[in-house]
C-alpha cells in the first residue's frame, strides 16, 4: 500500500515538470518581447538589461527554465504587473475562496449526483429515472453564470434570504456553492448510474442474490462499493472542472478568488499572474488527483495488492 | 449498419428525435434566418428602447433599442460557428493524435499520452482561458482555444478504442494478410471507432458551446457588438431588471442547444452502437 | 435628526475598481479614499472651494514664485507622530525625484526646491511663475505623508496598513486585495473624531451585482451604477435607496488620432474632424445612455467646477454642415474611419455603437472595435505615431478627460504639443502652435482673469476650429446611498467627507 | 419417494429487440434426494435460464416466468413473497455459477463473502461465522485457509475461486446446490480437481446437486439422472448409465456420438448437420427435425411431447433403442 | 520429408508494469522451445490455459516480436524483422485461424468484403475474379455462396468459424496455424468444423498448428504433439506413442484429468494439485516440479532438457525420471 502509494506520488513528478514546462512556455508563445510583456508596457531602456536579467530572461531557454523552476521552489513567482506585489503572496490572498468554493461544489455535487444516480438506477426505466436524468441533464447544460444569474435574482433579490456578493459568511457562499456545485451532478449522476447499472449486472451480484443478500444490501452494499470506482475518477475530474468553474461564479458573486485573479490578469495582460494561477490551478487539479488515486485503493482493493 | 437501421434504432428514442428536430430547426433559422429578419443585429432605435414582445419586435428590444430576436439569430451564427469549426478541427486532431497514440504504441504513445495528460491537467476552462490569454480575443482564438479544448480528451477516448480494437482479433487477421497500416487504420479501424467519435463530437459541440461563451461572458472570448450569445447574455445582465429578455433568451438559447446536443449524442450512441450504451464517454463541460 | 437615532458602527462602500495604491505619489485611481486617509496642506469642500487643509494659510511673495504656507498645530499622524514641515519637506522631495518613478511626478516637476523655514512654516519656490500651485497643492498626491516613514519604508510605502500613515479621519486597518480595505476611524483627527467607527470599501467589479448589493442592504453606499439601475432606484421608492448625484470634473471625449494615414491622413484634416463632430448628435445619445445619470452634453472640454472653465455651448447634429465640410475635404463620396471603445467606461461601448451609425448619416462608414482595459491601456503607452499607426491604426478612440480641479492641469499636459513625439500623454498625437502659446501662457500666469480668457480662446480652437476630439457627456458622480445614511458630503473631485458620515441603525 | 425439487412446465421468456423469446418451454423434471442430475445441451438451449428460474433470479425487465411451478417443500418457489424466497436462497437452495472470475465480488475479502449466508441465514455473529468461513475453506481443499479467508479474490487463481464459490454455497448446508457450468472455465487438471470435490462433498452431506454442464465427461462423472435440452425443451431423460449406452433422442445420440474420442480413432467425426433453429422461430413440429437423421415429414407437422415412465422420458416420434 | 517450419529456441517475453513495482518485469510467455514442422502434417500444441501456445502461434505469423530465437520457414529465418513486401510474401504462406469467432470477423463488412480482403490487399485477381473466388471458398467452407451479402452477426458460431476458415483459405497457404479454432463451440459444430478442417487439408495440401487445450480433439486431427507448460516443450511425440505412453508426469497428468463420456469409466487416480505458477516468477529448476509427485531434489534445481526417450528420436521428454543419467547438477545457490 505504501508502495503503490510512493509510486504514484513518484509517478506525478515528470507530470509536474511537462506541466511547468508547458506554463512556461505560455508567455514564450505569446509574440512580442518577453521581457516587456513580463514586465508590462513601461520598461525604461537604460533598466531593460537589468530587469531582463532580474526576470531570469536572460540567457538560453534551458537556463531560463531552469532559473525559474529554481525560483519556484523559492517561492518567487515573478511581481505582478498590475499590483506589483509578488505573485505567490497575491494567490496566497486569493487561494482560499476559490478552494471554498471547489471543496463546497465537489461535496454538495456529489452528494446529490450519488444520490440521484443511485436512485435513478434502483429505479431503472422508470418515472424517477427519466425525471432525474432529465434534471441532471438541466443542471449541466445550464451555463453557470447564467443559473447564478437567475438564483441571485430569486433568493437575493425577490425573496431576501441569501447574500449576492462576496464568501463572508456560510450564508454567502450558500448560492456560489450551489450554482458551481450544479453545474457537476449531471455527469455526477450519470457517471454514478451507468456504473450502478453496470455493476448491478455483474455476476457477483447474482452470485450474492443467489446466496439471499437482501436487497437494500445488495445495493448499497455489494453494488455500491464497485459503482464507486468510477464515481471516484469522476469526482477528481469535476473538481478541475470546478476549480476552472469557479472563476465564473466569482465572478457574478464578486468574490476575490483566483479565478476572477487570472481573468483579471488576462484582462490586463498581467503575464506574472497569469502565469502563476494557471500553474496552481493546475497543480492542485493533479495534486487531487493523485489523491482520488490514493482514495481508490481504499475502496479497491485490486489497486492495493496487484 | 446502414443509414436506415441506425434511424430506425435512433427514432425510438423520442427526447433524441425532439432534440434532434430542435438542432435541425436552430440550423436552419442560423443559416437561413438572417435573409428574413426585418433588421440588422446593430440597427438601433433609440426611442424603443426595451420595447416589450410584440409583432414587431417578438423578443422585445435591448438598451439601445435594437430587435433581441435578431441578434439572437445572428447569434446563433456565431456560437454555432465557433462550436464547428473548433470541434471538428480540434476532434480531427485529437482523433490524429489517438489513432497514432493507440496504434502505434511505444514511444509514439507515451510521447502522445503524455501530452494529454498535460492538456488534460487544465481543467477545460482554464485551458480556453490561458489559450485566450496567449492568442488574444476574437472569433478566430476562441475557436482556436475551443479547439485545443476538445483535442485531449477525444485523443484520450480515440486511443483506448483503437488500442482495445488493435487487440480485436479483426485486427489482427488484417495483419496476418499483410495489410499495410494504412488500410487497418482506415478500413477497419476507424470505421469502428466512427460511431464514438461521432458521438464524441456531438457532446463535444454542446460542451464548446458552454465554453465558448463563458469565455465571451468573462469577457475574454468574442467582443461585442458581435451578438455572441455569451457576449449577449454579458451585456444584457446590466440591464437585466429592466429587460429580463436580454438575459433570458441568450441563456435559454445557450441550454437548450446544449441539452439537443447532449440528447442528440446520447441517442446516436444508442442507435449507433448498442454495445456502447454504457461506455463511459470522455467528461465534458 | 431624531436624537436618540442610534447609528451603525460600520459602513460599507460598495466599489467598482480597487484602489490602486495607498501611496499618495502613486495612486492614480479615483478621489474618494485618499483624501480621507492623507491630507493635504490645502483640502476642497463639498462646493469645490479651496479651503484651508494642513496650511491655514498661505501667499506667494512678489517674486510669484516663493509660496509660503503656515501649518496647522498639533496635527498628528494615524501613527501618533506630530505633523511638521519636515513632513512636508519630505513629501515634496520624494514627488520632486523623478528617478524614483513614482506615478505621480510628472505633477511637480515645476517645483524649484522646498525647505522648512520653521517647524510650522513650509516653503515652496517654483522655477517659473506657476497658475496651479493651488490646486496642485490641494491634489490627493500632494497628501502629506510621515518624514519617518519614507525613511524608512521606502518603496514598500503605501502597501501595508503599517505603511499607510496619513493624517486624515481615517486609517487603514487591512488590505485585502481584490477583495476588502477596512478602515478605523482616527479619533486624534485634526477636525475632531469622525462619527463612524469602521468604514469598509468592497470591490464588487460587476455593476449588476453593485446595484443588487446595495437594493438588499449588503452594501450602504455604492458607485458606478448603471443608468437603468438609477433610474429604477429613483423612481420605485420605498426600495431604501437613495440616488445622489452631483456634477464632475470630467467628460467623456472621443479623441482623433490627427496622425492617422488612415484614407490620405483624412484625421490630419480639420474639416474632416469638424464634420463628425457636426455628424453626432449629443443630445440624442445623452438622452439614450445617460438621462438617468442626469449627465447632460459636455459645453467644454473642462467641467464647470474646474478653475478656467468657460462655457463653450453645444455643437448640434449637422449633416448637412457635416456634408459639405467631407466634400471641402475631399471626400464627398464617404469616408471609411475606424473607431475604438473600450467598456471600463460606463456606457463606453453602447456609445461607440451609436456614434457608428450616426456616423452613416453623414456618410461615413465606421468600423467599431472593442478592446479589453489591457490593449486600451497599451494603445497609449507612448508609441510614436508610425508604431500606433501600424499596431493599431485607429482614427477615433474613447477617453476621459479633465478629473483636475484646475484648468492646467487638465489641459497642458494632454493638449500641447508632446516633446517627445508619442502618444504618452497627448494620445491623438494633436498639435496646434496656437493651442500651445495659449496653455503656456495660461500656466505662467497667476491671474485669475486672464487665465479664463486664454483657456477660453484655448477651447475655441479645440472644440470647433481644429478639434482635437469630439466631446460627449458632462460626466456626473453619481452614488446610491441607503436612506439611512446621513451626511453624505460629495464634492466634484468625488471626494466624500467621511468624517461626518453616518448610518441610523434600522 | 417425492422429489425434493419439481418442475412442472416451465416457461421462461425474455423481452429481445424482435419480440419475446422463449428461452425455456413447457420443462419440466423431477430432482430427489442425495441425486445429481445433469442438465446438458448445446449453448443457448436454456440450461441457465433453467437453473435461475428456479431461484427466481431471472432478471425482470426483460426476463419473465411465464407460466409452471416449481415446487420445493410444498411450496411453489414461483409464488413465493420476495422474503420468503430470499430465505430459501444460499439456505435451502444454493448456487455456483460458471465464472469463478466475476462471480465473486472483487471489493470484499473472500472470507466476508463466505460469511455472508452464515450471518443473514443462521444469525451467526461475525466471530462464529468467521470460523465457520475457516472450516469451509478447509474442507473444499483450499491451503492455508486462515490466510486465505481474508484474501481477496483477485489474489486466488481460477481453481481456488471456484473452490471458495463452493464453500460460499455449501456455507448452510443446503438441500439442493445448483451448478451452473463449474467447471467450464477451467483448465482441465483443475476441472478433475473440482470434480473430485463435488464428489467427495455429495457423498458427505448427501445433498442433491442439479449439475448444468454441456460436458458429457462432466455429466458421465457425476450425474444420477440426465435432462437433455435442445431449443428450450427437454428432448430426453434418463438414469445416466442408460443414456450413455443406449441413447433414445436422435439428439442425444448426434451429441454422444460427435465427441471425439481419446480411447478410440476415427477417420471423421460423426456430426449433426446443421445448427439451432434461432430461438425466437415459431416451429410447429419437432424443433430438431431440421437436423435429425431420422426425421419423416410426420415429424415437421406433429409436435412430439417428452413422454415415458418416471425413469425414462424421451421427446420423439421414432425414439431410438426403445425395446 | 521436408521442414515446412522450424522454431528453434524460441522466447517470447513481454514487459509487463506491476501497480506496486518501479522495474517492469517480464511475463516469459514462452521461454526457449523448439519444434519442426513438416510439409502435409498437422502438428498439435496443447497444454494448461497462460503456458504460451497462443503467443507461439502469433510469433509464427509476426503478430508478436520474439524476443529471442529463430523460426524458419521453408528455410527463410522469419522471426528478424520484415519489410512489408516480405510480410506479405509470408502471408501468402502461412495464415491463422482465431479462437474467438465472434470477435476475429470485423462487424461492419459483410462476409463477402472479409473473405475478398486478403485478395485486396494482395492485389489478385480483378473483381469478377474476386467474386468467383469468394463464392469458391465460401462454398468450400460449407457456406452457400449468396449469403456473401450477410453480416457476421446474422450467422451462428460455427459458421462463423467457416468464415474464419475461408478467409485463411483465400491466400493458398501452406501452413495455417489454427488458435483454438472449436474450443468456443459446442460439440456437434465442433464436429463439423473438425471434419471441414480434414477434408480441406486434402484438398488445398495445408499443414497445420493446432493448438488446443482439449486433448481429444489433438488426437483426433495431429500427426505429432508437443506438451507446453509454463512457456516450455515438455514431451513431443506422434500421436500413437504420446497417447499410449505418456512419459511426462505433467502429461501423464494430463491425459488422467479427462473425465471420459463414460460413466463405467469414473476417474479413480488422484488429480494433479495446485495450480501453475506465474509466467512472471517460474520455478528454478523443471517449471513442472512444484506439482509434480515424482519431484526429487534434482528437479528443483536442475532444468531437464527436452531429450529423446529411450533413443527414440520421435518421442522427446524434458524429466529428469526419464534421463536420470544426463546433464550436469547445478549447485545450489546460496
Ligand atoms: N438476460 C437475458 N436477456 C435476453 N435473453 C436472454 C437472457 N438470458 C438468457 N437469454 C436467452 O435465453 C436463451 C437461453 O440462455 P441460457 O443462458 O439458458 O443458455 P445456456 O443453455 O445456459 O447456454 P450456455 O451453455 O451458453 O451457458 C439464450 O438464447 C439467450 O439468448
Ligand atoms: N501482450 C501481452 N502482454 C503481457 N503478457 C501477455 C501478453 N500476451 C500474453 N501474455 C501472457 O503470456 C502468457 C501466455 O499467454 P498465451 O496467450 O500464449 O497462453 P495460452 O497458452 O494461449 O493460454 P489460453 O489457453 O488461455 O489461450 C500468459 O500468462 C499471458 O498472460
Ligand atoms: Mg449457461
Ligand atoms: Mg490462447
Amino acid at each position: 500500500m505504501l508502495k503503490y502509494a510512493l509510486k504514484r506520488i513518484l509517478q506525478t513528478i515528470p507530470m509536474l515538470i511537462v506541466l511547468s514546462m508547458v506554463v512556461f512556455g505560455m508567455v514564450r508563445l505569446i509574440p512580442g518581447d518577453p521581457v516587456k510583456i513580463m514586465m508590462g508596457i513601461d520598461v525604461a531602456s537604460d533598466s531593460y538589461e537589468i530587469e531582463k536579467e532580474r526576470l531570469g530572461l536572460n540567457g538560453t531557454i534551458v537556463e531560463q527554465y531552469v532559473r525559474w523552476v529554481e525560483r519556484l521552489f523559492d517561492g518567487d513567482m515573478g511581481t505582478s504587473i498590475f499590483t506589483k506585489k509578488p505573485v505567490l503572496q497575491e494567490i496566497g490572498n486569493r487561494f482560499k475562496p476559490t478552494l471554498i468554493l471547489a471543496v463546497g461544489g465537489t461535496v454538495l455535487s456529489s452528494i446529490i449526483g450519488i444520490m440521484f444516480g443511485l436512485l435513478a438506477a434502483i429505479r431503472h426505466n422508470r418515472f424517477t429515472d427519466h425525471f432525474l436524468m432529465v434534471t441532471s441533464l438541466i443542471f449541466v447544460s445550464t451555463p453557470s453564470f447564467f443559473s447564478a444569474l437567475i438564483l441571485i435574482l430569486i433568493f437575493s433579490l425577490q425573496l431576501r434570504w441569501l447574500p449576492s456578493i462576496g464568501l463572508g459568511s456560510w450564508k454567502a457562499a450558500i448560492l456560489p456553492i450551489v450554482t458551481l456545485g450544479l453545474t457537476a451532478v449531471g455527469s455526477l449522476t450519470r457517471t454514478t448510474r451507468s456504473s450502478m447499472l453496470d455493476v448491478v449486472h455483474q455476476d457477483y451480484i447474482r452470485t450474492a442474490r443467489a446466496r439471499g443478500v437482501p436487497e437494500r444490501t445488495i445495493v448499497f452494499r455489494d453494488a455500491f462499493r464497485n459503482a464507486l470506482i468510477p464515481v471516484l475518477t469522476s469526482i477528481g475530474l469535476r473538481f478541475g472542472s470546478l476549480l476552472a468553474g469557479a472563476t465564473l461564479v466569482e465572478t457574478v458573486f464578486s468574490i476575490s478568488g483566483l479565478g476572477r485573479f487570472l481573468v483579471d490578469g488576462v484582462g490586463n495582460r498581467d503575464y506574472p499572474v497569469v502565469q502563476g494561477t494557471v500553474l496552481v490551478m493546475a497543480i492542485s487539479f493533479v495534486l487531487v488527483n493523485l489523491i482520488v488515486d490514493l482514495l481508490y485503493s481504499a475502496v479497491d482493493p485490486r489497486i492495493k495488492y496487484s | 449498419m446502414t443509414f436506415q437501421a441506425v434511424w430506425k434504432r435512433f427514432k425510438r428514442r423520442k427526447t433524441s428525435l425532439i432534440a434532434l428536430f430542435i438542432l435541425l430547426f436552430i440550423f436552419a433559422v442560423a443559416l437561413v434566418g438572417p435573409f428574413f429578419t426585418k433588421y440588422e443585429p446593430t440597427e438601433m432605435a433609440l426611442k424603443n428602447k426595451y420595447a416589450p414582445v410584440s409583432l414587431d419586435n417578438p423578443l422585445g428590444t435591448d438598451q439601445l433599442g435594437r430587435d433581441t430576436l435578431t441578434r439572437l439569430i445572428y447569434g446563433s451564427r456565431v456560437s454555432l460557428s465557433i462550436a464547428f469549426a473548433g470541434v471538428l478541427s480540434g476532434c480531427f486532431v485529437g482523433v490524429l493524435l489517438g489513432v497514432l497514440a493507440g496504434y502505434f504504441g511505444s514511444w509514439v504513445d507515451s510521447l502522445i499520452s503524455r501530452l494529454i495528460d498535460v492538456l488534460l491537467a487544465f481543467p477545460g476552462l482554464l485551458l480556453a482561458i490561458a489559450i485566450v490569454a496567449i492568442l488574444g480575443n476574437g472569433v478566430l482564438n476562441t475557436m482556436i482555444a475551443v479547439a485545443i479544448f476538445c483535442v485531449p480528451s477525444m485523443a484520450r477516448i480515440v486511443r483506448g478504442i483503437v488500442i482495445s480494437l488493435k487487440n480485436q482479433e479483426f485486427v489482427q487477421a488484417c495483419q496476418v494478410m499483410g495489410a499495410s497500416t494504412g488500410r487497418i487504420l482506415f478500413r477497419h479501424v476507424l470505421t469502428n471507432a466512427m460511431s464514438m467519435i461521432i458521438v464524441t463530437v456531438t457532446l463535444d459541440l454542446g460542451s464548446s458551446i458552454l465554453t465558448a461563451s463563458a469565455l465571451s461572458f468573462l469577457g475574454l472570448g468574442v467582443m461585442p457588438p458581435n451578438p455572441e450569445w455569451g457576449a449577449m447574455l454579458n451585456a444584457g445582465k446590466e440591464v437585466m431588471r429592466s429587460y429580463p429578455l436580454g438575459v433570458l433568451a441568450p441563456g435559454l438559447a445557450i441550454t437548450i442547444v446544449v441539452i439537443s446536443f447532449s440528447l442528440v449524442g446520447d441517442g446516436l450512441r444508442d442507435a449507433l452502437d448498442p454495445r456502447l450504451k454504457n461506455l463511459k464517454i470522455g467528461e465534458s463541460q | 435628526q431624531a436624537e436618540d437615532a442610534t447609528y451603525r458602527d460600520t459602513i460599507v462602500f460598495g466599489q467598482s475598481s480597487e484602489q490602486n495604491s495607498f501611496d499618495p505619489a502613486v495612486n492614480s485611481s479615483n478621489n474618494v479614499v485618499l483624501p480621507n486617509v492623507y491630507t493635504s496642506l490645502i483640502a476642497i469642500d463639498e462646493n469645490n472651494q479651496l479651503i484651508p487643509g494642513l496650511a491655514t494659510e498661505w501667499s506667494v511673495a512678489e517674486d510669484q514664485v516663493t509660496w509660503t504656507f503656515k501649518l496647522r498645530e498639533g496635527v498628528k499622524f494615524h501613527s501618533g507622530k506630530a505633523f511638521d514641515a519636515d513632513d512636508c519637506v519630505a513629501t515634496f522631495t520624494r514627488l520632486m525625484d523623478t528617478s524614483l518613478g513614482l506615478r505621480q511626478s510628472s505633477n511637480y516637476v515645476w517645483i524649484e526646491e522646498v525647505y522648512a523655514e520653521d517647524p510650522l512654516t513650509f516653503v515652496l519656490v517654483s522655477k517659473e511663475p506657476y497658475g496651479a500651485v493651488e490646486g496642485t497643492m490641494s491634489h490627493k498626491s500632494a497628501g502629506i505623508v510621515n518624514a519617518e516613514l519614507v525613511e524608512s519604508a521606502g518603496t514598500e510605502l503605501g502597501t501595508t496598513p503599517e505603511t499607510i500613515d496619513g493624517t486624515g479621519p481615517y486609517k487603514v486597518v487591512e488590505i485585502n486585495p481584490g477583495d476588502n480595505v477596512k478602515f478605523e476611524a482616527f479619533d486624534d483627527y485634526y477636525g475632531g473624531a469622525p462619527l463612524t467607527k469602521y468604514i469598509e470599501f468592497l470591490l464588487i467589479p460587476d455593476q449588476a451585482a453593485r446595484a443588487i448589493a446595495i437594493e438588499t442592504g449588503q452594501i450602504d453606499i455604492v458607485t458606478g451604477l448603471a443608468p437603468d439601475d438609477v433610474e429604477r432606484m429613483n423612481t420605485d421608492d420605498g426600495d431604501g435607496v437613495e440616488i445622489v448625484m452631483n456634477e464632475s470634473n470630467g467628460i467623456h471625449l472621443f479623441q482623433f488620432n490627427v496622425a492617422s494615414t488612415n484614407a490620405d491622413s483624412a484625421m490630419s484634416k480639420p474639416e474632416v474632424r469638424q464634420a463628425i463632430s457636426y455628424a453626432i448628435n449629443r443630445d440624442e445619445i445623452c438622452e439614450a445612455l445617460y438621462s438617468p445619470l442626469g449627465e447632460l452634453p459636455a459645453r467644454s472640454l473642462l467641467s464647470p467646477s474646474v478653475i478656467g472653465y468657460v462655457d463653450m455651448g453645444v455643437i448640434e447634429q449637422d449633416y448637412d454642415k457635416a456634408k459639405e465640410l467631407l466634400a471641402q475635404a475631399g471626400y464627398a463620396d464617404g469616408l471609411d474611419i475606424s473607431i475604438m471603445t473600450t467598456a471600463i467606461y460606463n456606457k463606453g461601448v453602447e456609445m461607440a455603437e451609436i456614434i457608428v451609425e450616426q456616423l452613416k448619416g453623414a456618410g461615413i462608414n465606421a468600423t467599431l472595435e472593442v478592446v479589453e482595459r489591457a490593449v486600451f491601456i497599451e494603445s497609449l503607452e507612448g508609441l510614436t505615431p508610425e508604431e500606433y499607426n501600424e499596431k493599431y491604426g485607429w482614427d477615433m478612440f474613447i477617453m476621459g478627460a479633465g478629473g483636475d480641479i484646475d484648468a492646467h492641469q487638465s489641459t497642458y499636459r494632454v493638449f500641447h504639443t508632446a516633446d517627445t513625439g508619442t502618444n504618452e500623454n497627448n494620445y491623438g498625437f494633436y498639435s496646434n502652435a496656437d493651442v500651445d502659446k495659449l496653455l503656456e501662457d495660461a500656466a505662467a500666469n497667476v491671474d485669475p482673469e486672464s487665465r479664463v480668457e486664454m483657456y477660453k480662446e484655448a477651447m475655441q480652437i479645440l472644440i470647433y476650429d481644429d478639434p482635437i476630439g469630439v466631446t460627449m457627456n458632462q460626466r456626473n458622480n453619481v452614488y446610491g446611498l441607503s436612506e439611512n445614511v446621513e451626511n453624505f458630503l460629495l464634492n466634484a473631485g468625488n471626494t466624500i467627507d467621511w468624517k461626518v458620515l453616518q448610518i441610523r441603525e434600522d | 419417494m417425492k422429489p425434493i425439487l419439481k418442475v412442472e412446465n416451465l416457461t421462461t421468456s425474455f423481452q429481445g429487440e424482435e419480440g419475446r423469446v422463449t428461452a425455456v418451454r413447457n420443462l419440466s423434471f423431477e430432482l430427489h434426494k442425495g441425486e445429481t442430475l445433469a442438465v446438458v445441451g448445446e449453448s443457448g438451449c436454456g440450461k441457465s435460464v433453467t437453473a435461475l428460474s428456479i431461484l427466481n433470479l431471472i432478471p425482470n425487465p426483460p426476463g419473465k416466468i411465464d407460466n409452471g411451478c416449481i415446487w420445493f417443500e410444498d411450496r411453489d418457489l414461483t409464488r413465493l413473497r420476495k422474503r420468503d424466497m430470499r430465505k430459501v436462497r444460499g439456505n435451502q437452495i444454493a448456487m455456483i455459477f460458471q465464472e469463478p472470475m466475476t462471480s465473486l465480488n472483487p471489493v470484499f475479502t473472500v472470507g466476508r463473502q463466505v460469511m455472508d449466508s452464515l450471518i443473514i441465514h443462521q444469525n451467526m455473529t461475525k466471530k462464529k461465522a468467521h470460523a465457520a468461513a475457516v472450516s469451509l475453506l478447509t474442507s473444499v481443499g483450499i491451503p492455508e485457509p486462515e490466510l486465505t479467508v481474508d484474501r481477496y479474490p483477485h489474489q486466488l487463481s481460477g481453481g481456488m475461486r471456484q473452490r471458495a464459490m463452493i464453500a460460499m454455497a455449501l456455507a448452510c448446508r443446503p438441500d439442493i446446490l445448483i451448478a451452473d457450468e463449474p467447471t467450464t472455465a477451467l483448465d482441465v487438471t483443475i476441472q478433475a480437481q473440482i470434480l473430485n470435490l463435488l464428489r467427495n462433498l455429495h457423498d458427505e452431506m448427501n445433498m442433491s446437486i442439479l449439475l448444468i454442464t454441456h460436458d458429457m465427461g462432466v455429466v458421465a462423472q457425476l450425474a444420477d439422472h440426465v435432462l437433455v435440452m435442445y431449443a428450450g425443451e427437454a428432448v430426453e431423460y434418463r438414469k445416466s448409465k442408460e443414456l450413455f449406452k443406449s441413447p433414445h433422442h436422435p439428439y442425444t445420440e448426434g451429441l454422444l456420438k460427435s465427441i471425439p474420442s481419446l480411447t478410440e480413432d476415427h477417420l471423421v467425426l460423426y456430426n449433426i448437420p446443421g445448427s439451432v433453429p434461432p430461438i425466437h422461430a415459431e416451429i410447429e413440429g419437432c424443433r430438431f427435425a431440421d437436423r435429425c437423421s431420422y426425421a419423416q415429414p410426420y415429424c415437421r407437422e406433429h409436435k412430439p411431447e417428452l413422454e415415458g415412465d418416471r425413469e425414462s422420458k424421451v421427446r420423439c416420434h421414432f425414439a431410438l433403442n426403445v425395446t | 520429408m521436408n521442414p515446412l517450419l522450424e522454431v528453434k529456441q524460441l522466447k517470447v517475453h513481454f514487459p509487463v508494469r506491476l501497480k506496486s513495482q518501479f522495474r517492469p518485469a517480464y511475463v516469459r510467455a514462452v521461454d526457449g522451445i523448439d519444434f519442426t514442422i513438416y510439409k502435409g502434417e498437422t502438428f498439435g500444441l496443447v497444454g494448461e490455459s497462460g503456458c504460451g501456445k497462443t503467443t507461439t502461434g502469433k510469433a509464427i505469423v509476426k503478430l508478436v516480436e520474439p524476443s529471442a530465437g529463430r523460426i524458419f520457414y521453408d528455410g527463410k529465418d522469419i522471426a528478424r524483422p520484415m519489410k512489408r513486401a516480405e510480410r506479405k510474401e509470408l502471408a501468402r504462406n502461412v495464415q491463422f485461424i482465431f479462437q474467438d469467432p465472434f470477435s476475429s470477423l470485423d462487424p461492419r463488412l459483410t462476409v463477402g468484403k472479409i473473405v475478398e480482403e486478403p485478395l485486396i490487399i494482395h492485389g489478385l485477381g480483378d473483381a469478377e475474379e474476386r467474386r468467383k473466388t469468394v463464392a469458391k471458398l465460401l462454398t468450400d467452407v460449407g457456406l452457400s455462396a449468396d449469403r456473401a451479402q450477410s453480416f457476421p452477426h446474422e450467422f451462428s458460431g460455427g459458421q462463423r468459424q467457416r468464415i474464419g476458415v475461408a478467409r485463411a483459405l483465400a491466400l493458398n497457404p501452406s501452413l495455417i496455424v489454427c488458435d483454438e479454432p472449436v474450443s468456443a463451440l459446442d460439440v456437434s459444430v465442433q464436429a463439423q468444423i473438425l471434419n471441414l478442417m480434414k477434408t480441406l487439408q486434402d484438398s488445398y495440401n495445408l499443414s497445420y498448428l493446432f493448438i488446443s487445450h482439449n486433448l481429444a480433439v489433438v488426437k483426433h486431427l495431429c500427426d505429432r504433439i508437443a506438451v507446453m507448460y509454463l512457456g516450455k516443450i515438455v514431451e513431443l511425440a506422434g500421436k500413437q506413442s504420446l497417447f499410449e505412453k505418456p512419459s511426462h508426469p505433467y502429461a501423464e497428468a494430463l491425459l488422467a484429468a479427462i473425465p471420459l463420456p463414460d460413466p463405467e469409466a469414473l476417474m479413480h487416480d488422484e488429480p494433479l494439485e495446485g495450480d501453475m505458477p506465474s509466467p512472471i516468477k517460474p520455478p528454478p529448476g523443471c517449471p513442472f516440479h512444484t506439482r509434480c509427485k515424482y519431484a526429487f531434489a534434482r528437479c528443483r534445481i536442475d532444468e531437464p532438457q527436452l531429450l529423446p526417450l529411450d533413443g527414440d528420436a520421435d518421442h522427446l521428454v524434458a524429466c529428469h525420471l526419464c534421463h536420470p543419467d544426463t546433464g550436469t547438477i547445478h549447485k545450489i545457490k546460496k
